[in-house]
């Protein structure tokens, strides 16, 4: 059928001895199945974003508050509600962070609306520009002023830059996001940490023993998720008194559920592969089956659970600060922090903001983190 | 001895009368579901404010602050001022219209110090009081025995333990509320649960009530002076956050609405910004009882000194509130003799002087033999309550060195369950009266007082009191020297208490609505006299 | 008879394995079966998809405690109640090599952990080094080399797993493996090499061999005798030779008609014999019985006739 | 089926009364008493509260009568509403709840799983980008901030919808947007994975084979196997927003179960605690059980072999 | 015989992450009315994708066709769109797959898949879909089809379903039937039993049918023609009795020679060393040089054109070059060809 251009020479028509070692070589070079995990997931640019997002938060947690001279619970009422000043940024006015604070006074003239404003502003007048928007005509709220107020000046600290603002208290808010940040991985981290390793445990034994053993801790676990985690958090919180540990401990406590099913599904599963028989087979006990066979097999399972266990033990913590039952004052933690900025949307929003962008970037980061380790450990995905 | 100043509902409804126009109908909100609206057990604010409402008792408080003809239309004190006798109006009816009778008194207070009606306040107003009540309130008495008696269907006997002199104003408060008897006892168990198992006999009647959601006042038209009250309906919704309340009072779904610090900078120069004055006292309680820190004087009077309490009022709680330099609030009984109020006469006790409170803590530590103190604060776990204590904190520990301050909040009830057994060490506390007289404020800390709760324990002062409630009880000018003394000796001498501030409460208020007063005790807001006036608003 | 000179390595008595499935529901997995394996021979147990014979093989190997009867090993019961020593050594003697060479090698395990394991729970190693020298001349035995060994499993085909899996049971130097379908996942062109191999390994090491499948034609190459099993118990039992030549169990006649041979002529004139399990009747009173020497056949008094019969002729 | 839903029941009934005993010793941990303001209330009194409370027992004795008032459906009295029984502060806030928990539920559920396929049939597209953008904004973000900001512009700025409170149902709609956030972003996210998977399958490359196109690909074979897996999350998302209504309520002012809840936590009412937590207990076992018919509604295998899964 | 479809150079690549793998690389072979044609090969070598791509059914978006035209009709389904590839797929080209446990949509009535393609295709209301569908499943010796037409998949054996598989495919009376290793999964008997269903239907339809693969058992039974493919080429062609009886190609000789034939006695099987080449990185010369005992230098430079045989046969491999060495088959491939002979003599 087909022609080959140019006639091969005739001594390349010799016999070759066939090398039994080369036909069995493996063309591949060696990677292990976490190396190809990983490297699956350092091309996966979403995830990577996230990775590097939460590798920066987590650092700010650490060293966020050394970049400020305030410590988290250093108050001064003097400087109370500063609104953000970022040096640099300061100068781009749309971004809103030059520690101005800007207000609209209406009334039926402009004029009107700039004495009304001046009452409001009594003393510190002086540190007030005042930009007329629309002269009015008489009628309700047709005259405009802005009033831009220099909170630092007022202050009386023009050269002070507090990048995320200060609360009522005078508290300097950057420290306290980063603190907040600290406390509130920590939390997570806890908790998942907790989480993992009981039920890790608890799946491991129910599946592997299988049988009547599975049977009863199944039954148990589902009367333990027949009580609403919500009602058992709460409950844990008030026994053991709001902190840091107990919270941990109350999110702990109805969080392993899930793992452990997880787990149990997987080492279910996994006890009837052929490779756990033949460790069987060969006499290998059911302690060393479980912890190198199962184990490092369900290892993929587990990070990814791990990774959406601490976003929503975060969330948790966000929520139970929301009911009141958060940290102690003058504890941060970004749930407090997003609930002491919630009441002030309207009036302070640089309060709620900054830590609430915190809380998001985490949150996200870490879910889109979880999707592309569970893309990357799973070879279906991988051939995809 | 009834002077109180209650506070007058606001600026603009002062001075020219104002017409109601346009629909009589308010809403406001609450920031709770009430839980009782039975008169006798009633305990917290809003059940007592629409009990207020919903009945009348002997007397009502009225816009002077000084208590108006209710269902009594006058009464005598005998001789020995241990009798009273009241005459009852006998036009007023129930809403079912039955008359109101001096039966329906007598059986209402009965009930109240009954301890099977399990009432908190019935013994607590009534005991030391009315004739009997303390043995009838422990079960060593029948109930007949209550010094109260219906001479006739419209005459009250009332036989007083000892000479009261503030009793006039009590009959404004809830307990002593009449109740219809056969109503009562028809209903049983389920009087007053719901709307339709309430009997009015008050300017308002409930007829809508969802629990947890809202309840629905209507103007009672059987009141006998129904003709005076003009709103045709007060609507009150459970709000529990302020943002929403704000959000509500911004779209116009409420005419009232209590708002937080943050609100008030942008609120302030609004024309529908008002704070009302309230005559509760915030202060440190210090708890004596244990060998803590606390029981060391030099250690109470440092800590008492070292607040910033300016910064407090205006910065933190940004409400209208105010520093307390004593115990007895500002504006709420004045001399015998003169329009000067209990503040003014008895001064600034124990005011913020950092200099003092670190000499103090030098003498404290140096008598204590350590340079470290750790001491516990009870809070509360509101929002207000956090920021409040974590600011005590940085004050207390900046100021004095060496002292480490463990904030612990908890739920309202839960800290009132901790000072009722005196676990702890440093409690935020406040009082509100219960009726106007210094007395509310000052028999509190008697040793062994309800009220004490941390082992204070004076001779002198528990004499004093002791006078002022017996001896000189009908001689107001002695009383009143007592009281001021004996507030001396707590707060300055003894500093067992720390004063810090009195409250105010800051609102978004439509202008349309006037005429509510604010009573310094019994239900906060009358609205008897109160009207709409939509063009007031324009 | 020439089976009495050879020593019998494995008895299987009235196995039954029975699985509760749902609260009622029992599969009969093997119901009842019976045979020996002598030493040195390889058995094979060939039947359709489902009856029962990776369950014999695991029940053999204790894999599954069985419901009821007996498996004798060199004598001594398999299955009950033993000690920590006696299993060990029972491990030792008896390997098995599984189906599919991707769920029977720990993927995240290299390989010479995994040729090492046995090695390492019986202590027949005392030093790395041993240890290293001995997975490496495993992995030559099964054609493989000692590049192989710092490997992960997903690294090599599915030949070379497969082979892998023989150095595994090899490692403890058995005296019986079953092989459960070693070659049924694995490429036209790669099963040969494992089927070379193990007989190699047979001849060398004087194994003896269970040998799992229902490809009949690699059954019988490889066989000596061999096992026709059906729903759970063994139809006919004969010498491989024998049974292709003389099958006399309706089921196993079907079988070997169903085979397609790789020869367009043969094929083209072959004649399918159904088997209809409605018309043939139940098991019930038909027993395992031998036809003539050798050759058993479960059948019941009749059948036993007309097969002897036919033997014969 | 009925034998399977019988004893399904059952199972509940044990269920729950493990739960009851749980939290009944539980309780018996906790400090508090009926006797909020003790110092008004003299010793007669007490002993009179306590009595009513039946607290004078010893404690084996108490949880015998509270395991038979249970069974007879009685729930005790709240320690806070003075003589309200629990049963009837329930039944008067589970209304508003349930409303915006179906509602969110729904909704959520519906949207999620459009969403979802939506994500599935322009895989890596940029309507695949979008859906999964929103999808994990929805599970990222806390539904209080959703509902403050909903609140604020959606109420107050644009005037569309009521603010807050509880009345007809334009009043449900602003807290059912935030409370269905979360459903919907978990179902969109889960949908995706489980529609790739399905679309994988080799039942829709026969269905591709036999030249259905790309609609009835989806939507005749894809969705209703990708479905199966999606019930299950239902479960564990149904009792989640319970989770979520605590705060919708409280900022939107509705008169509901978390509400009620929260503040009997804040004031140690432990007879509507426990009344509370059997309730969402029992909601909880229900809704499982749901699930597990509408399993063998939707998967014709389970349904077939009586639901022994 | 009339060619129905003409396959030209075909390639068909993967995008994976290591890289793209080459998984059909320039195949040509053509399709006659009526006949079937075999496709052998191991697993990987490519067979699947070649049928995938026939349909257009390659996985989106990482499979894709890189060259190489699909005739069918004088219509290059190549150039196709996916509406135009819809009105093919199940009329023209119909396919059966491998796995009947997985090919069977778990929550869809039997019946309702196979009406399926009849309302889609031939514009049948349901009633008559449903009276053709039962017809068609008494064709493939479904029992009592009424009321298995009610029945989910699960409630059939492997065997009923693949008979439904085939059900389905062959609705629509398609053209062409391609079959992927439609009985690897059962077992010889009820393989044996689709395989004479296969047979009558196309004796009865005149279907093409391309048959995939890698038991040659099945290949004797059914085929006319055989393309042996190896690491994404075919490497022979030929009719079955060329292929068995005088094969070229050193594979092919491989495959033949490892499997046992009933008669034969103890040798060893003749095995092929080795494993197939990662078609990521694939040779430069002939993918099979490492794994053949009979490669020359040429093998690992240059790949081999396809010599011809006869017209019906070719084979890809330098040892047809006449420059070659003469070498001889293995023994048990000897024995296959000289068995041939003796038939073919006797019959002359
Ligand atoms: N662990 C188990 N639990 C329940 N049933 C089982 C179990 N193992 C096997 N079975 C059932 O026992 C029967 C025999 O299974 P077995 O695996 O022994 O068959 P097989 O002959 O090896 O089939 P194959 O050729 O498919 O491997 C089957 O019906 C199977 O479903
Ligand atoms: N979706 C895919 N992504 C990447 N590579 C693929 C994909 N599908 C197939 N391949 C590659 O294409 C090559 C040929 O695969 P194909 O499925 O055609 O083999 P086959 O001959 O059908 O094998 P089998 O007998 O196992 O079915 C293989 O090397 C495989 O790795
Ligand atoms: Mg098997
Ligand atoms: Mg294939």
């Amino acid at each position: 059928m087909e022609k080959h251009k140019q006639e091969p020479s005739a001594d390349w028509f010799e016999r070759v001895e066939r090398d039994e070692e080369k036909a069995q070589e493996i063309s591949r070079p060696s990677r292990t199945f976490f190396q190809d995990a990983v490297r699956v997931l350092f091309k996966n640019v979403p995830a990577m974003i996230a990775l590097i997002s939460l590798i920066l938060i987590i650092l700010m947690g650490f060293f966020g508050s050394s970049f400020s001279s305030y410590g988290p619970n250093e108050q001064a009422l003097e400087r109370s509600n500063l609104t953000p000043k970022i040096p640099v940024l300061e100068n781009i006015s749309w971004l809103n962070v030059n520690g101005m604070e800007s207000s609209v006074y209406e009334h039926v003239t402009a004029e009107q609306a700039q004495a009304n404003a001046e009452v409001r502003f009594g003393d510190d007048s002086e540190f007030v520009t005042y930009t007329v928007l629309s002269e009015g005509d008489g009628s309700p709220s047709s005259g405009q002023v802005r009033a831009d107020y220099d909170r630092y000046a007022a202050a009386g600290m023009e050269d002070e830059y507090f990048y995320f603002g200060t609360d009522r208290l005078g508290r300097d808010l950057w420290t306290r996001a980063w603190e907040g940040t600290k406390v509130s991985l920590y939390i997570a981290f806890l908790a998942a940490a907790i989480d993992l390793v009981v039920g890790v445990a608890y799946g491991g034994i129910s599946g592997y023993y299988g049988g009547r053993v599975d049977n009863y801790m199944m039954r148990f676990l589902e009367i333990l998720m027949g009580i609403p985690n919500l009602v058992v958090v709460i409950l844990m919180i008030i026994i053991l008194e709001p902190g840091i540990i107990s919270i941990a401990i109350a999110l702990a406590i109805t969080g392993w559920t899930g793992m452990a099913r997880v787990i149990r599904g997987e080492v279910l599963k996994l006890k009837g592969q052929e490779y756990v028989m033949a460790a069987k087979t060969i006499g290998v006990p059911d302690r060393k089956i479980i912890a190198k066979h199962l184990i490092p097999n369900v290892m993929g399972l587990i990070i990814i659970n791990t990774m959406f266990t601490i976003p929503s033990a975060i969330f948790f913590e966000a929520f139970l600060s929301f009911i009141g039952l958060g940290l102690q004052a003058p504890e941060a933690s970004l749930g407090t922090l997003v609930n002491d900025g919630f009441k002030a949307l309207t009036t302070t929003p640089h309060v709620l903001v900054f830590p609430a962008v915190i809380i998001s970037i985490i949150m996200i980061s870490f879910n889109v983190l979880a999707d592309g380790l569970r893309d990357s450990f799973d070879p279906k995905m991988r051939d995809r | 001895a009834c002077s109180g100043n209650s506070e007058s509902g606001g600026e603009s409804a002062e001075g020219e009368e104002g017409q109601a126009s346009g629909d009589q109908v308010v809403d406001i909100s609450i920031s709770d579901e009430i839980p009782s609206m039975d008169p006798s057990l009633v305990t917290d604010q809003h059940g007592m404010q629409w009990t207020g409402e919903t009945y009348e008792g002997l007397y009502r408080t009225g816009e002077e602050g000084d208590p108006v003809e209710g269902i009594a239309m006058d009464h005598e004190t005998s001789e020995d001022g241990l009798t009273w006798t009241f005459n009852l109006r006998e036009d007023a009816e129930w809403e079912n219209g039955d008359p109101v009778t001096a039966n329906d008194f007598v059986y209402a207070w009965q009930r109240a110090v009954d301890p099977d009606t399990a009432s908190e306040y019935g013994p607590y107003m009534m005991a030391g009081v009315i004739d009997n009540a303390t043995e009838v309130s422990e079960g060593e008495m029948d109930v007949e025995e209550l010094g109260v008696e219906a001479v006739d269907d419209y005459t009250l006997e009332v036989t007083l333990d000892k000479v009261t002199p503030y009793f006039e104003s009590l009959t404004t408060f809830p307990t002593f509320l009449p109740l219809n008897e056969s109503f009562v006892e028809e209903q049983g168990e389920n009087f007053a649960l719901e709307a339709e198992n309430t009997l009015s006999n008050g300017p308002f009647k409930m007829t809508e009530w969802s629990h947890g959601e809202s309840m629905k006042f209507e103007k009672n038209d059987t009141y006998w002076d129904a003709d005076t009250v003009q709103l045709s309906e007060i609507n009150a919704q459970v709000v529990k956050e302020t943002s929403t309340g704000v959000n509500l009072f911004e779209t116009g779904e409420l005419d009232r609405v209590s708002i937080s610090a943050e609100y008030v900078d942008q609120y302030s120069t609004e024309q529908s910004f008002r704070t009302i004055e309230e005559p509760s006292v915030f202060f440190l309680k210090m708890n004596q009882s244990n060998d803590g820190p606390l029981a060391n004087e030099n250690v109470r009077k440092a800590i008492a000194q070292s607040i910033d309490k300016e910064g407090l009022a205006d910065t933190i709680l940004n409400d209208g509130s105010f520093p307390a330099n004593g115990l007895v609030p500002e504006n709420f009984v004045t001399s015998p003799e003169s329009d000067e109020g209990f503040r003014e006469a008895n001064g600034d006790l124990l005011p913020t002087d950092k200099e003092a409170a670190q000499e103090a803590w030098a003498a404290a530590l140096e008598e204590l033999g350590t340079d470290t103190v750790e001491i516990e604060m009870l809070g509360d776990d509101t929002d207000k309550a956090q920021n409040i204590n974590a600011y005590f904190k940085n004050q207390l520990e900046e100021n004095l060195e060496g002292l480490t301050l463990n904030v612990k909040s908890v739920p309202f009830k839960e800290r009132l369950r901790l000072s009722d057994e005196m676990d702890y060490e440093l409690s935020v506390s406040g009082w509100s009266p219960d009726f106007v007289d210094a007395n509310s404020f000052m028999n509190m800390f008697v040793t062994d007082g309800g009220y004490n709760q941390m082992g204070y324990s004076n001779e002198e002062y528990d004499a004093l009191i002791e006078e002022a409630a017996g001896d000189s009880a009908d001689d107001p000018q002695a009383r009143w020297d007592a009281f001021l003394e004996a507030e001396k000796i707590l707060v300055e001498e003894d500093a067992a208490i720390a004063p810090l501030y009195q409250r105010s409460t800051a609102y978004l208020w439509n202008p349309a609505l006037q005429g509510v007063y604010y009573n310094a005790a019994g239900h906060d807001f009358e609205y008897k006299w109160a009207y709409v006036d939509e063009e007031a608003a324009e | 008879m020439i089976e009495d000179q050879r020593e019998k390595l494995v008895e299987v008595k009235n196995l039954k394995q029975h699985f509760k499935t749902g609260r009622k529901t029992i599969v009969k997995a093997i119901d009842g079966l019976t045979f020996e394996i002598y030493k040195g021979e390889t058995f094979g147990l060939v039947g359709e998809s489902g009856c029962g014979k990776s369950t014999t093989g695991r029940s053999i190997i204790r894999l599954y405690e069985a419901t009821d009867g007996e498996v004798l090993f060199k004598g001594k019961n398999v299955q009950g109640k033993k000690n920590k020593k006696d299993l060990k050594d029972f491990n030792r003697q008896m390997q098995m090599i599984f189906q599919d060479p991707y769920s029977s090698l720990n993927p995240r395990m290299k390989v010479l952990d995994i040729v090492a394991e046995g090695l390492d729970v019986h202590g027949l190693v005392n030093s790395k080094e041993e240890r290293k020298n001995r997975v490496y001349e495993l992995l030559e035995t099964v054609g493989l080399n000692k590049q192989h060994a710092s490997r992960y499993p997903h690294e090599f085909s599915g030949g070379q797993r497969q082979r892998l899996g023989i150095a595994r049971a090899l490692a403890v130097d058995p005296e019986f493996i079953i092989a459960d379908e070693p070659i049924s996942a694995l490429d036209v062109s790669i099963q040969a090499q494992v089927v070379n191999l193990l007989k190699k390994l047979q001849k060398e090491k004087n194994l003896t061999y269970l040998f799992i499948a229902h490809d009949l034609s690699m059954v019988k190459y490889i066989s000596d005798r061999i096992g026709v099993m059906y729903f759970g118990n063994l139809v006919e039992l004969a010498d491989s030779e024998e049974l292709y030549k003389n099958p006399l169990h309706p089921y196993t006649k079907s079988l070997l008609s169903a085979i397609p041979l790789p020869d367009p002529d043969h094929e083209r004139t072959r004649k399918r014999i159904q088997y209809d399990p409605e018309a043939y009747g139940s098991n019930e009173n038909r027993s395992f019985q031998e036809v003539k020497p050798g050759h058993w056949v479960l059948c019941n008094e009749e059948e036993l006739a007309e097969y002897q019969g036919a033997a014969l002729t | 089926m009925a034998r399977y839903i019988l004893q399904r029941i059952i199972y509940m009934a044990i269920t729950l009364f493990i739960i009851a005993t749980i939290s009944f010793f539980l309780m018996k941990f906790l400090p508090g008493t009926p006797l909020s303001a003790q110092e008004r209330l003299s010793e007669v009194q007490q002993q009179i509260i306590l009595e009513k409370y039946g607290l004078n027992d010893p404690v084996p004795i108490q949880y015998l009568n509270y395991i038979w008032n249970l069974m007879q459906g009685d729930l005790g009295i709240s320690f806070q509403y003075d003589n309200r029984s629990v049963a009837s502060i329930l039944e008067t806030r589970i209304g508003p709840s349930f409303q915006l928990g179906i509602q969110s539920l729904i909704v959520g559920s519906i949207l999620g799983t459009l969403l979802g396929i939506v994500s599935a049939i322009y895989h890596n597209g940029f309507m695949d980008r979008i859906s999964t953008f929103i999808a994990v904004i929805g599970t990222s973000i806390p539904s209080f901030i959703f509902a403050g900001l909903l609140q604020y512009f959606v109420g107050v700025k644009l005037g569309w919808l009521p603010v807050a409170t509880w009345g007809g149902f334009e009043y449900s709609i602003l807290p059912t947007i935030a409370l269905m956030i979360f459903p919907m972003a978990t179902c969109a996210r889960f949908m995706r994975t489980e529609m790739l998977e399905v679309m994988g399958q080799d039942y829709i490359t026969t269905a591709r084979a036999k030249g259905a196109n790309q609609t009835s690909v989806v939507f005749k074979h894809g969705i209703r196997n990708a479905l199966i897996p999606l019930v299950t999350i239902l479960g564990p998302l149904a009792v989640g927003l319970l989770t979520g209504t605590l705060v919708i309520e409280q900022i939107f002012a509705v008169p509901g179960i978390g509400e009620q809840f929260v503040s009997s936590v804040m004031t140690n009412d432990f007879p509507v605690i426990m009344g509370t937590t059997l309730f969402f207990a029992f909601f909880f076992v229900l809704v499982v059980l749901i699930i597990d018919i509408l399993y063998g509604i939707i998967d014709p295998r389970i349904r077939i072999s009586g639901g022994d899964r | 015989m009339e060619k129905i479809l003409e396959v030209k150079n075909l390639s068909v690549s993967f995008n994976t992450h290591d890289g793209e793998v080459q998984a059909v690389r320039d195949i040509s072979f053509d399709l006659h009315k009526g006949e079937t044609l075999a496709i052998v090969g191991e697993s990987g070598s490519g067979k699947s994708v070649t049928t995938k791509a026939l349909m257009k059914l390659l996985p989106e978006p990482q499979g894709f066709i890189k060259n190489g035209e699909i005739m069918f009709e004088n219509e290059d389904i190549v150039k196709k769109n996916e509406k135009q590839m819809q009105k093919v797929r199940g009329k023209d080209l119909a396919m059966i797959f491998q796995d009947p446990m997985t090919s069977l949509n778990p929550t869809m009535k039997v019946g309702t898949q196979v009406m399926e393609g009849l309302i889609r295709h031939r514009n049948m209301n349901k009633q008559q879909a449903r009276e053709k569908a039962i017809e068609i499943l008494k064709l493939v010796k479904i029992p009592e089809p009424e009321i298995r037409m009610k029945q989910y998949p699960h409630q059939f054996s492997g065997g009923m379903r693949q008979r439904v598989m085939i059900a389905i495919a062959l609705a629509c009376d398609p053209k062409i039937l391609i079959a992927d290793e439609p009985t690897t999964a059962l077992d010889v008997t009820i393989q044996a039993q689709i395989l004479d269903i296969m047979k009558d239907i196309q004796a009865e339809t005149n279907t093409s049918i391309i048959f995939i693969t890698h038991d040659l058992g099945v290949v004797a039974n059914i085929a006319d023609r055989v393309a042996v493919m190896y690491a994404g080429k075919i490497i022979e062609i030929g009719t079955v009795d060329e292929l068995f009886y005088n094969p070229k190609h050193p594979y092919t000789w491989g495959l033949l020679g490892s499997m046992p034939t009933l008669d034969s006695s103890e040798e060893e099987l003749f095995a092929i060393p080795g494993t197939p080449p990662d078609l990521l990185y694939p040779p430069k010369g002939d993918a099979f040089a490492p794994r053949n005992e009979f490669a020359l230098k040429i093998d690992y430079e240059e790949q081999p054109p396809m010599f011809k045989v006869s017209d019906t046969h070719y084979a890809a491999t330098w040892l047809m070059d006449p420059k070659a060495p003469a070498i001889s088959p293995p023994p048990s491939v000897q024995k296959r060809m000289q068995a041939d002979k003796a038939k073919k003599g006797v019959l002359k």
